[in-house]
């Protein structure tokens, strides 16, 4: 039988998942071991379990001048900052992105505006970001929104217009108000590319998240990366980044879960990834 | 019934680019008409329906409704079923049948609640069984077949008595016993609400059963270097006697034959 | 900005060894306590990236800022925002070097890739290190290097000459095949950690200058005298250890006294070191395309000579408020 | 008639679209004016005639130092880049995704890794990419690679498993191999979703090239960014941005008529934005 | 014609998770017959081509072809005509009709080049003029109405003369006239390569004058209150008689109504 016909058993598909991060530790190790075999004291690839160590420590241990458990306390802060500036965001795609695809004449008003906002790399106008909304948690919000919010936007109003014009004539026919068509058949429709819109948004937020704690910040796990990268701890680097993918696949796997449940009438079609 | 015609057209012409769909259609179609329209696949009665339902705007040529103008948009008292995405994906199929009251009693929130919503219900079960689909009334329309998900659609289109009722090919999905169920019940409804019906058919059996006037869409001019210079019109327009009822099949073949022609004549040979 | 009577302040600063002191003063209440007796309160904000903290300053966000003297003069005053130095807290002395892998001459860097913050007091220092052996900046290639990635930069082989500051060196330095062949040792005193005021905020208000400079001396006094509890959290807050910290300190020529900093603020040197400055900065474009010579920004120093264009004074060394704390008139 | 009905006309629908930029041209006209009113020589809001003058300058004289047109040589050699950068990304989005989506064993072992790796944020691992790149042109274009590759792998992957499974099964009864499968019938189908995931990487792709370029360059558009916010020289750095958008915008209606022309079979279908 | 059946189905069982679509079907059918499929919509029928068709591996029973179990995976040997994506949409109507040549005879480009190509597509001429697609050549299926990209299906998957010809409602989209010459193409093609035909139909009259056997898909067993728990099987199996052709009208629609009504007997009345 043909490879593409066959498929594998639970089992061997958990087995075979595994595989490439097995790969990747045993990589790390090797790689790691023979750098410390040059110099026991490297700091760019130290060993797994100066790593472990490092994490314990950020994870269970006061952190002296503040009180707080670093691990905790900048996981909060960020995940803070995330959730309001993807929430501003999502609110943003919403109004902005069904007005865009409801309605041709502010279509043709603002989808090339956005269009061109969509491709101006944040980072180039941060300068800009900064003196209009400080450097308190606002900047760090704002660059989430602006990074993230035109390529939502863009995504909802596609999802409008994808709806088939079938269905925008059966809901006239049926004695709909424009805006019992919003209510009832447009934003209904779209709340599960919604759901997608954030969950492909997450991945370039994080990276906004970031560099905006770079930036400016006392205080979240970017800033942590930052602050300790000038020493090369790659020890607390490295389980923070961990740290910070893990966050992001449980937060993704969470809106995909939310999405089949709320949205069951969306997932009964194929396979997806 | 006055002396206007429910629905009268004069000169129709629609294009779409260069290519010209259908041109100067003039008919005019009084209250209560069952009108079946035949034709070659690809000939432009869909697209004759949707300028009846004001989906779209006619390129030349006037549409009137009770003498009037068709109004710009398609409104209540037209309804439609299309060939395909006629039912809401995101609601199941009690609550795709309860949208039209819950548009018409909630202005605002185009929602019922509670007791509101439960009467609603009430109201469409009736409904839900005469088209066999109270068991599955919970069920979202990708988990029916395709002829569950046509039968949905067609009690939709129906739940606001529209004066116009298109249809373009509603049956085609449907099996035998299904179907004649749905004749059964369309005809019922024609009747008492003396609806005047727009169907698209491509079973010429069906198109007599049912209309009590036949239109035949069909190419008069072609041109075989530009397929697309020449649009349809209506060729044929046959009243069908209820009582004359059913046509010599003979007569039946040769027009089957003319409506599905065209498209081979353009260069092909007979097989 | 048309300063005006004010009860608030901000001002901001970025980890560098010399500015920890900063951040101590706003954690341990220090600050409070001197904004308080004068009326007023002055928030510190600590801002990770150093020009944007300058950036955020000269578009008028903050009344003050921590920067090198040479920052000051090519942003904020090149930028016609006339700028005060209030607190001259110290020179680099050996923090800022130019390090080679696996040669130990100045003179072997002609030729190769210069890793360096392009336009920093780190290009100065490699400007003035070059005039010494008698080499100019075109006999090698300047790379821009990002100084939070110097330290990995310089692990890898293609990089084989960096310029940079504290803590970076010392950590480069700890690398077997690393070589310092100049430092900021060579130039005392040309690279100064200042805290810049805007002029016309303090003119109105010196209160301000008086909260902060009483803060400030406040906390001198603790670090002069060792002060375990407050070295450490400045180490902590720049994310090494006490150890670490003391060890970049030793290359800090630190003015613990306010007498020492006015020493220095009206000390002859001064001028001749702002008009090297200067030079560099029109050397390499940065003061405006508009700049017909180096002369185009005036420098005002404390006994009221003017370096400079006379009408165009952006940069004022004023000794008047650390001459209070040396004092004691604060 | 209800709005949403209503189509504006073509010119009617240019005029719309102008209003947005044009609105934000005078917001910043006015901004402007007003800032220069209090520091003539104020750096962070110049006039559009400062603006234009330096950008005329960047663009038409040779810098003093290297004899180079800045302007030009900084948009070769990122377009360079990027180029590349992008050009290795497909590459792997092809192989990988295509194997991902077609081959169901495949699937098991790598989608969740690809789907891991999607989530990293690139920047907190630069040090590693260092080490494994050098700091040459290479780290510039794997960091483009290491961000864009993963999201576009999954988006040909999904690709993949979009095509119908009947088109699978129809080419296996006409005797197709499985290698004439792919060549004939997978790859053919999923080229206008590889050029939309092409149009879509483009946008982090130009946030990495800057950022590469803000690491460790001596040209580039990020290079002049970075090197002259140094003296938040904005007359030099908003012209730059609006080039580097226009760059992109060029980029992505060049792609758009390729796929138009290429693909004409995938635009038969509704409205796209 | 040997004693070994072409098609052999033995206690065949089909569950979807908890749904139980099929339940022990046992038929042999011999070379060279053409079956046709009615029943219920969503009963069934397209599962069981597709079982046929190695598409689906069955819950339980075997199927063997010409004695020996049927190959794991879908062969040239049996075509199959889907419901809908059926062509491929990137290929003009002349490249979808040559594909199957490109394969067998470029191996690893899997491509015909200049004059091959020009070979290929000359012996594929005398085929669109037959299903009435020659004007038509250059387009892309989605430039095609329904029928017409129905009638390029039908014509690709004869196009390898698979021994078994498995079809799901081929000509549910076509007009009465191209059905009618489709009808005959198909006949022809069939008498001629002796294949095996399946062909799922929702039109009895079709079943009755295409079919040499008539199989209806029906539940024999019902649970009101789960109507998962029980499948379909093949409750007629009907040899129909070229000779005796048409039956009588009256078993007819008695038979469309047993495979129609299964849906109504769940909770519904009679309308
Ligand atoms: N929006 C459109 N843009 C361009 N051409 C169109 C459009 N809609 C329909 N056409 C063309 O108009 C012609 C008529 O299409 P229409 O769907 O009305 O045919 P039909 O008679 O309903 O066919 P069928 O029986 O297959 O449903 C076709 O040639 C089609 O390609
Ligand atoms: N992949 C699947 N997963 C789960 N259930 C399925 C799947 N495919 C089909 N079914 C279910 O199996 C039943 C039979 O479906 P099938 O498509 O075979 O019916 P059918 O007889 O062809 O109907 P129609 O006449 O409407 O085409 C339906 O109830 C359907 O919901
Ligand atoms: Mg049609
Ligand atoms: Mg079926």
């Amino acid at each position: 039988m043909r490879i593409i016909n066959r498929k594998p058993s639970r089992r061997l598909g958990a087995f075979l998942a595994m595989l490439p991060f097995a790969g990747l530790l045993i990589a790390y190790a090797v790689a790691s071991h023979y750098r410390r075999l040059d110099n026991p004291a490297d700091k760019l690839l130290p060993s797994l379990s100066d790593i472990a160590d490092a994490f314990l420590r950020m994870a269970t241990q006061a952190d002296k001048r503040t009180g707080d458990i670093l691990l905790w306390s900048d996981t909060f802060d960020s995940l803070w900052r995330l959730g309001t500036g993807m929430g501003l965001a999502t609110l943003l795609a919403v109004c902005v992105g069904v007005a865009i695809g409801f309605i041709p004449h502010i279509r043709s008003g603002l989808a090339p505006f956005v269009a061109a906002l969509s491709l101006i790399p944040p980072i180039t106008v941060l300068p800009i970001l900064f003196i209009m909304f400080g450097l308190g948690e606002l900047s760090k919000i704002m660059l989430i929104v602006v990074g993230t919010a035109p390529v939502m936007i863009r995504s909802v109003a596609q999802a409008v217009m994808d709806i088939p014009t079938e269905m925008m004539i059966k809901a006239q026919t049926l004695g709909a108000s424009t805006w019992q068509m919003l209510t009832r058949v447009v934003l209904p429709q779209i709340l599960p590319a919604l759901i997608t819109a954030i969950r492909l948004g997450l991945v370039p937020a994080w990276i906004f998240l970031i560099s905006a704690e770079a930036i400016a910040s006392t205080s979240g796990l970017g800033y942590r990366i930052f602050l300790v990268r000038r020493y090369l701890a790659m020890d607390v680097i490295l389980p923070y980044v961990v740290w910070i993918t893990l966050l992001a696949l449980i937060l993704d796997k969470l809106l995909l879960i939310f999405s089949r449940r709320a949205f069951p009438w969306h997932h009964l079609g194929g396979e997806r990834l | 019934m006055t002396g206007v015609p429910k629905i009268s057209v004069r000169d129709l012409t629609m294009r779409y680019g260069d290519t010209l769909v259908l041109e100067r259609i003039s008919i005019d179609v009084p209250e209560g008409a069952f009108c079946t329209l035949v034709g070659a696949s690809g000939c432009g009665k869909s697209t004759f329906l949707r300028l009846l339902l004001s989906q779209e705007r006619p390129s030349g040529g006037v549409i009137e409704m009770d003498g009037a103008p068709l109004p710009e948009e398609p409104t209540p008292d037209r309804g439609i079923v299309f060939q395909k995405y006629s039912v809401l994906p995101h609601l199941s199929v009690e609550d795709n049948l309860i949208l039209a009251a819950e548009f018409e009693r909630a202005p605002v929130t185009g929602r019922l609640f509670a007791g509101a919503r439960r009467d609603a219900r009430q109201d469409v079960a009736e409904i839900l069984e005469r088209i066999g689909l109270a068991p599955a009334r919970k069920r979202y329309p990708a988990q029916l077949s395709g002829g569950m998900q046509q039968r949905l659609a067609i009690a939709q289109a129906l739940l606001k008595r529209p004066t116009v009722l298109l249809l373009d090919e509603p049956f085609g999905a449907l099996d035998p016993g299904i179907r004649i169920d749905m004749h059964e019940i369309l005809q019922e409804l024609w009747r008492e609400m003396s609806m005047t019906v727009f169907m698209v058919t491509h079973d010429i059996q069906e198109a007599f059963k049912l209309g009590t006037r036949l239109l035949v869409f069909d190419k008069v001019r072609h041109d075989p270097h530009a397929p697309e210079a020449y649009g349809a019109t209506i060729t044929y327009d046959i009243p069908l006697d209820r009582n004359q009822k059913p046509q010599p099949p003979a007569s039946l073949e040769e027009l089957a034959g003319a409506a599905s022609k065209p498209e081979k004549s353009l260069g092909g040979h007979p097989a | 900005a048309s300063a005006e009577k004010k009860e608030s302040f901000k001002v901001c600063w970025s980890i560098y060894v010399g500015w920890m002191p900063w951040g101590y003063l706003s954690d341990s209440g220090i600050m409070k306590k001197w904004a308080d007796k004068y009326g007023i309160t002055v928030d510190i904000v600590q801002i990770n990236d150093y020009v944007e903290s300058i950036n955020q300053y000269t578009a008028g966000e903050y009344d003050g800022c921590s920067m090198t003297n040479m920052d000051a003069l090519s942003i904020p005053a090149g930028g016609g925002v006339d700028t005060t130095a209030l607190i001259v807290g110290d020179y680099s002395n050996g923090n800022d070097a130019i390090i080679l892998k696996d040669k130990s001459d100045l003179k072997d860097i002609a030729g190769q890739n210069v890793n360096l913050v392009e336009l920093s007091v780190s290009h100065y220092l490699l400007a003035r290190a070059l005039e010494s052996v008698g080499l100019a900046e075109k006999d090698l290639t300047v790379v821009n290097t990002s100084d939070a990635d110097m330290i990995a930069a310089y692990k890898t082989d293609d990089v084989t000459a960096v310029v940079t500051w504290n803590p970076l060196v010392s950590e480069i330095l700890a690398e077997p095949n690393a070589n310092k062949v100049f430092d900021s040792a060579g130039i005392p005193g040309e690279i100064i950690d200042i805290m810049m005021v805007n002029t016309e905020t303090l003119a109105d208000n010196p209160d301000f200058g008086k909260a902060l400079v009483g803060a400030w001396y406040e906390v001198m006094g603790l670090m002069a005298a060792g002060d375990e509890a407050a070295l450490t959290a400045m180490a902590e807050a720049s994310g090494t250890d006490l150890a670490g910290y003391k060890a970049q300190l030793d290359s800090t020529e630190m003015f613990y006294t306010p007498a020492e900093a006015v020493k220095f603020t009206e000390s002859a040197e001064l001028p001749k070191t702002m008009e090297f400055v200067a030079t560099f900065l029109f050397d390499h474009g940065i003061l405006g395309e508009g700049a017909p010579s180096p002369e185009f920004v005036g420098v005002a120093f404390p006994d009221g000579s003017v370096y400079g264009d006379k009408g165009n004074v952006k940069l004022r060394f004023d000794a008047t408020y650390m001459q209070m704390a040396a004092d004691g008139a604060l």
